[in-house]
């Protein structure tokens, strides 16, 4: 199989639905000639020109509401937010339009809407550029939310976001947008695409001991303080990557606690009412018998991105605070 | 680029002659007489019927500005769209909705246009190119310019009106479309329906502006018009060169309609005489009813009679009566049903619609 | 004791607080000659002046960021948002720079606001007008939210908001402004105030059998339900009515739970990543070993809101739901 | 209203006669000279070690634009306030902050302005009446409008200076804002510090307007002008009549400043000469630089010789240089401190702090 980057990997997916459904259209800022302010959409312009990516002014609450006025009438556009953290600039349209017009109108309306972009702390842009608001999207009904966490998953859940017929907000990763992993070609697949349906978690590790229930780069995290456990402690960690926020794969966290009785929850959502905290819930309700001990959870620190560069580093979650919770508990 | 008179009762004649206006047959002449009779009495019912607690939430009366949504929407073709706030029943109605799915919607019932879950201020008719119903101000403003960017997309000659009132204007968002109408052309014709007042906040008390509101325009280098709403005639005569401007170059404009609302701000507005005088709404309703004033252009036109009128008033008000008595009659959603219309791929019981958990209730 | 409004106690707490400082001020849609949407802050213009009680234009990310700007330079703005549904134009304001601009400077800029309006469904105004935004907020460390339940509450909480040095976002409620309640006049308390601290809460009702934790209005649906419990089942129900969600009193939860072993969370909020999950997963971290059964949750139906007057009811808790959780538990 | 010239490199002279100006000691205007090149080798290092990776985030530059910050603060009073956004560190030195303190927020330390937690983008000084420093593009501008009414409700002669860039004047907090300061007057002063590109996007491509962008004030009945950005002899002499009308009668006014940034939007900027020629650049370096336009002006009128300028140069490279040792030498905040600066009750030990859980680790 192939190696791509994260970044890459969405991108493909990107064009390959623009050349699949005329209705698909790239709008944000910087997204056209500039190539994106992350390079996500690099070359697409040039090869689709401005009919179907187009650079915004920085008006969120414009563009992302005209795009959801055009999904209205049948476009379907996929639309950046430069930073996720922005969307609070346009959170009306997106809180409110985008989530409630179907339901409002008795079922008569759609709205066929990706937005995407970066949803990430990590990066030493301070506290008003790191927001991770997946816990805020996923409690609106009507939205569903996605986190892919590595270029597999980038590919393919985007891909089942633009084909969905509800507002789908995947939220990426500046941090993973240069990872690599491998990306089948499309002729190596059936169907000859490469399609993740929202709302299957994915087992991204086998273990018999705890579950590590994550989502985003806080999957990497998992993953390596897996190894860490199994390498120094004899212990087997099963890391379950969410991958979708809403609609969520209930069945697959349970199934793995319900085998090793022990759960973990890492996020690097902020604690107070954070995806953590409704997994949690989820877990001790629906298998409180079968639990050895309290659910616990790994949180970022809670406080707003402080932007020291070495310092941050130690808010978000790392794998040795993994590990030493799992001891804690195993 | 405006004329900047507005509110001048005497005006109408003048734009009889107007192309738009001079080939009119009789029944079109009382089919908008008609129009607005209709939605005053359907609001009329309604009003009865909310005082009776059939109704709850908001209640926003449009009674006084009936000639904006049928002047504006005579003139809309096939791919011509609308879009407005939550004063929505006159547009509604003057887009071709029925009395009955409307009132059930007021009732809270499942026959309603939006089955009971949208209420007042959230009337949607998808096949007549109406687009609701919007009930945080300004946020239908970005919704209307993407209703005439897709159809630019799509090749369509058409444009939307979008509505907002004289109180929206100081929401950012408007701001925002406005750039992105002006600098993008699209199609999009911004009706600000001046009725003095945001609730009890008077013009002058929230905004600050150069002649009027519609004068922002200028710095987006949009066109613009200010003009006086209780003429079909001449509503009709000075949008025509915006919508056709749309329609030709996809350009954009802010036409501002000089109207005035009898009612509260809503039903439950329990100070409606109190920040207007009295002498200033009987003016209005005396003077400037849009609806007085066509009868007497029509009368005066020899195209019907005041027995016609009569008659016709009569109708309506049966018509909104029956409706009422169908939503009455209605049943409303089931508890169950709460939890449809909020996924397409549910709803539809789709593969995607199957996979993963939706809802948490639990 | 006075038996007042839960209005009038807000508006008590109000005028006792322009009276007491000069940098108080009000500032809101309509609160000034309109007296109010909901006449919270009816005769308040006539008595202070324009100076005191000022309406704003339609413009919450405006006005709300001008008070925000304003408490930089020590003025203390208590600002109305006609309903908190409309929070969501004005979010950038709210969720970054009121939260982040003590920390972003280091701690050199405090930002002593308050929000306030209601936040409340039930009363058949639709999806975009009944948002319960308590847990989005309470999510953003930097920030605080109040959500009172009773008159007295709400006068002694919104002095306590007004005078902290912290923004501070008090969440009302439409259903709740006509209830009444006994609030004492300032010559019976010792120090002439009322004064409610914020991270207190409050047993409204002493039980040991079941911890009902709630705020807002459903603490009187949990009310309502503990009594039928009573008369009907002989279950005796505790009620934990949290008052202030950040901070959190979170030992008087635990406490109440040590002693009933069993917990039911009730909220109006949506159930994912709301109040609910957060509280369920703390009691059953805190307090694993005294739980005789999972903490259950009673939130409002998972979609965005329904406008039929009769159906809406329904969407929202009410006592024989709570009823029928806790004989499933007890 | 306005004059609408911008870019003109010779208009400069013409102003040095201006009241505002003609009375300048020569102290003055070495300080000016100053002031501006310590910006532009603060920066200059702070490049050097951005690339040596001493630092993380964004970093955006400010170089090119040094006569903004120093022309327009240098007519500030004790009750004047500043603004800004992320472009932050000129306007930081103008208003007195230290290279050191300035420096060590870049390097993330302890002794940075913000104790390291800000970040580039988030430089304050509440003390010298600065404000930050802001990164979500436009947020400012409600709160310039709040320092601005806080001024005005105390009683206090003064204005607030809120700054934003040509790319920012899109959203909507800023229309939202010049509505407010206009209807209630407001002495709060916008400048567009235009450097014709908001990233890689061109004025032309995100806005659309009449003349310019300060033109829309016209749509609030709000005073403006554009000028020219590179003589401090010019941005004084057109910011005074502003300034006063803030101070006596509370107004409110939009300045457009034409400039130009010499380096990428940011550092990470890779596109920096992709969308502008590299003509484009050299043209503004070699003709309009406000440090070499301000240095020939002071050579001309006998104020200081090309071998002063150089010292002073050579001064300001050393306290760079200086700060850049400090702020390596600092130390990092500790990892228990991410939690203080978040809730002034907890910092302080009152009893509002020590009431309740604020912080939900575990
Ligand atoms: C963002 C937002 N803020 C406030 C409200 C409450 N509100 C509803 S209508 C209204 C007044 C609007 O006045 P105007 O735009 O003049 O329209 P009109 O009611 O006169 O038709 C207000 C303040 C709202 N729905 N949304
Ligand atoms: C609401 C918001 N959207 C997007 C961004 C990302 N962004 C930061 S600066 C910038 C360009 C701003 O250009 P301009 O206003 O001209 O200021 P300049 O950088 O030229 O000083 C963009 C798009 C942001 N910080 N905030
Ligand atoms: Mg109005
Ligand atoms: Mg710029």
């Amino acid at each position: 199989m192939r190696t791509i980057t994260y970044r890459e990997a969405i991108r493909e997916a990107l064009a390959e639905e623009i050349e699949r459904d005329e209705n698909v259209f790239l709008i944000g800022e910087e997204v056209a000639q500039y190539n994106g302010a992350y390079k996500v959409t690099e070359g697409l312009w040039k090869k689709y020109g401005d009919k179907r990516v187009i650079d915004a002014p920085i008006s969120e609450a414009g563009f992302l509401g005209m795009g959801i006025g055009a999904s209205m009438l049948g476009l379907r556009p996929v639309m950046e937010l430069m930073f996720w953290s922005f969307c609070y600039v346009a959170m009306d349209q997106l809180m409110n339009n985008a989530s409630s017009v179907r339901y409002m109108s008795g079922g008569l309306i759609h709205c066929p809407i990706v937005v995407r972009g970066p949803a990430n702390g990590g990066t030493n842009v301070g506290a008003t550029h790191s927001h991770t608001p997946e816990n805020i999207f996923a409690n609106m009904p009507g939205l569903k939310v996605v986190c892919p966490a590595t270029p597999y998953d980038a590919k393919g859940l985007m891909k089942s976001a633009i084909r969905d017929n509800d507002p789908v907000y995947v939220m990426e990763s500046t941090v993973l947008y240069g990872q690599t992993g491998e990306v089948p070609d499309n002729d190596e697949i059936e169907g000859g695409e490469l399609i993740v349906p929202l709302g299957v978690a994915d087992v991204k590790r086998q273990g018999d001991d705890i579950t590590l229930v994550a989502h985003g780069r806080a999957v990497l995290t998992c993953l390596e303080a897996a190894a860490i456990l199994a390498d120094e402690h004899d212990i087997e960690a099963e890391v379950v990557d969410l991958r979708s926020i809403r609609p969520l794969d209930q069945d697959t966290i349970l199934e793995s606690v319900r085998k090793t009785g022990r759960a973990i929850v890492v996020e690097e959502n902020k604690p107070f009412c954070g995806i953590g905290a409704q997994i949690a819930y989820l877990i001790q309700h629906e298998a409180f018998d079968d639990l050895d001990a309290p659910v616990l959870r790994l949180s970022s620190i809670d406080a707003p991105a402080i932007y020291s560069p070495p310092v941050e580093k130690k808010q978000l979650p790392y794998p040795s605070q993994i590990v030493d919770k799992a001891l804690s508990i195993c | 680029m405006a004329t900047a008179t507005a509110k001048s009762s005497t005006g109408s004649a003048e734009f009889a002659d107007d192309p738009v206006n001079r080939d009119l047959d009789t029944d079109t002449k009382i089919g908008f007489y008609r129009a607005m009779v209709r939605i005053r009495h359907f609001e009329q019912t309604a009003l009865k019927h909310y005082q009776q607690e059939k109704m709850g939430g908001f209640l926003h009366l449009y009674i006084g500005q009936e000639a904006v949504a049928v002047g504006t929407i005579s003139l809309c073709g096939d791919n011509d769209h609308i879009i407005t706030a939550y004063r929505d029943h006159g547009h509604a109605l003057a887009v071709g909705m029925s009395m009955e799915e409307c009132m059930a919607e007021l009732f809270g019932k499942r026959t309603g246009c939006s089955k009971g879950k949208g209420g007042s201020m959230h009337f949607f008719a998808p096949d007549k190119n109406y687009w609701g119903g919007h009930g945080i101000v300004g946020g239908q403003t970005p919704l209307g310019a993407g209703l005439a960017f897709a159809l630019k997309y799509k090749g369509l000659k058409g444009a939307c009106l979008c509505y907002l009132g004289d109180g929206a204007v100081n929401q950012g968002a408007y701001h925002e479309s406005l750039n992105l109408a002006a600098l993008w052309n699209l199609p999009v014709i911004y009706i600000i329906e001046n009725n003095m007042y945001s609730m009890g906040t008077s013009q002058a008390r929230s905004s600050a502006y150069p002649s009027c509101l519609a004068e922002r325009a200028e710095g987006y280098g949009m066109n613009w018009d200010l003009f006086n709403g209780e003429s079909v005639y001449e509503i009709r005569a000075k949008l025509k060169p915006h919508l056709d401007r749309a329609h030709d170059d996809h350009l954009p404009s802010i036409l501002e309609i000089a109207t005035y609302r009898y009612y509260g701000h809503s039903v439950a507005d329990a100070n409606a005489k109190k920040y207007r005088s009295k002498e200033e709404i009987e003016k209005y309703q005396n003077e400037h009813d849009p609806i007085k004033v066509w009868e007497n252009i029509l009368i005066d036109e020899g195209v019907f009679e005041a027995d016609d009128a009569k008659e016709i008033n009569r109708a309506a008000k049966d018509e909104a009566d029956a409706s009422a008595r169908y939503a009455d009659n209605s049943p409303l959603p089931d508890v169950s049903e709460i939890t449809d219309d909020v996924y397409y791929e549910v709803d539809k019981g789709t593969e995607a619609g199957r996979t993963g958990r939706h809802f948490f209730n639990d």
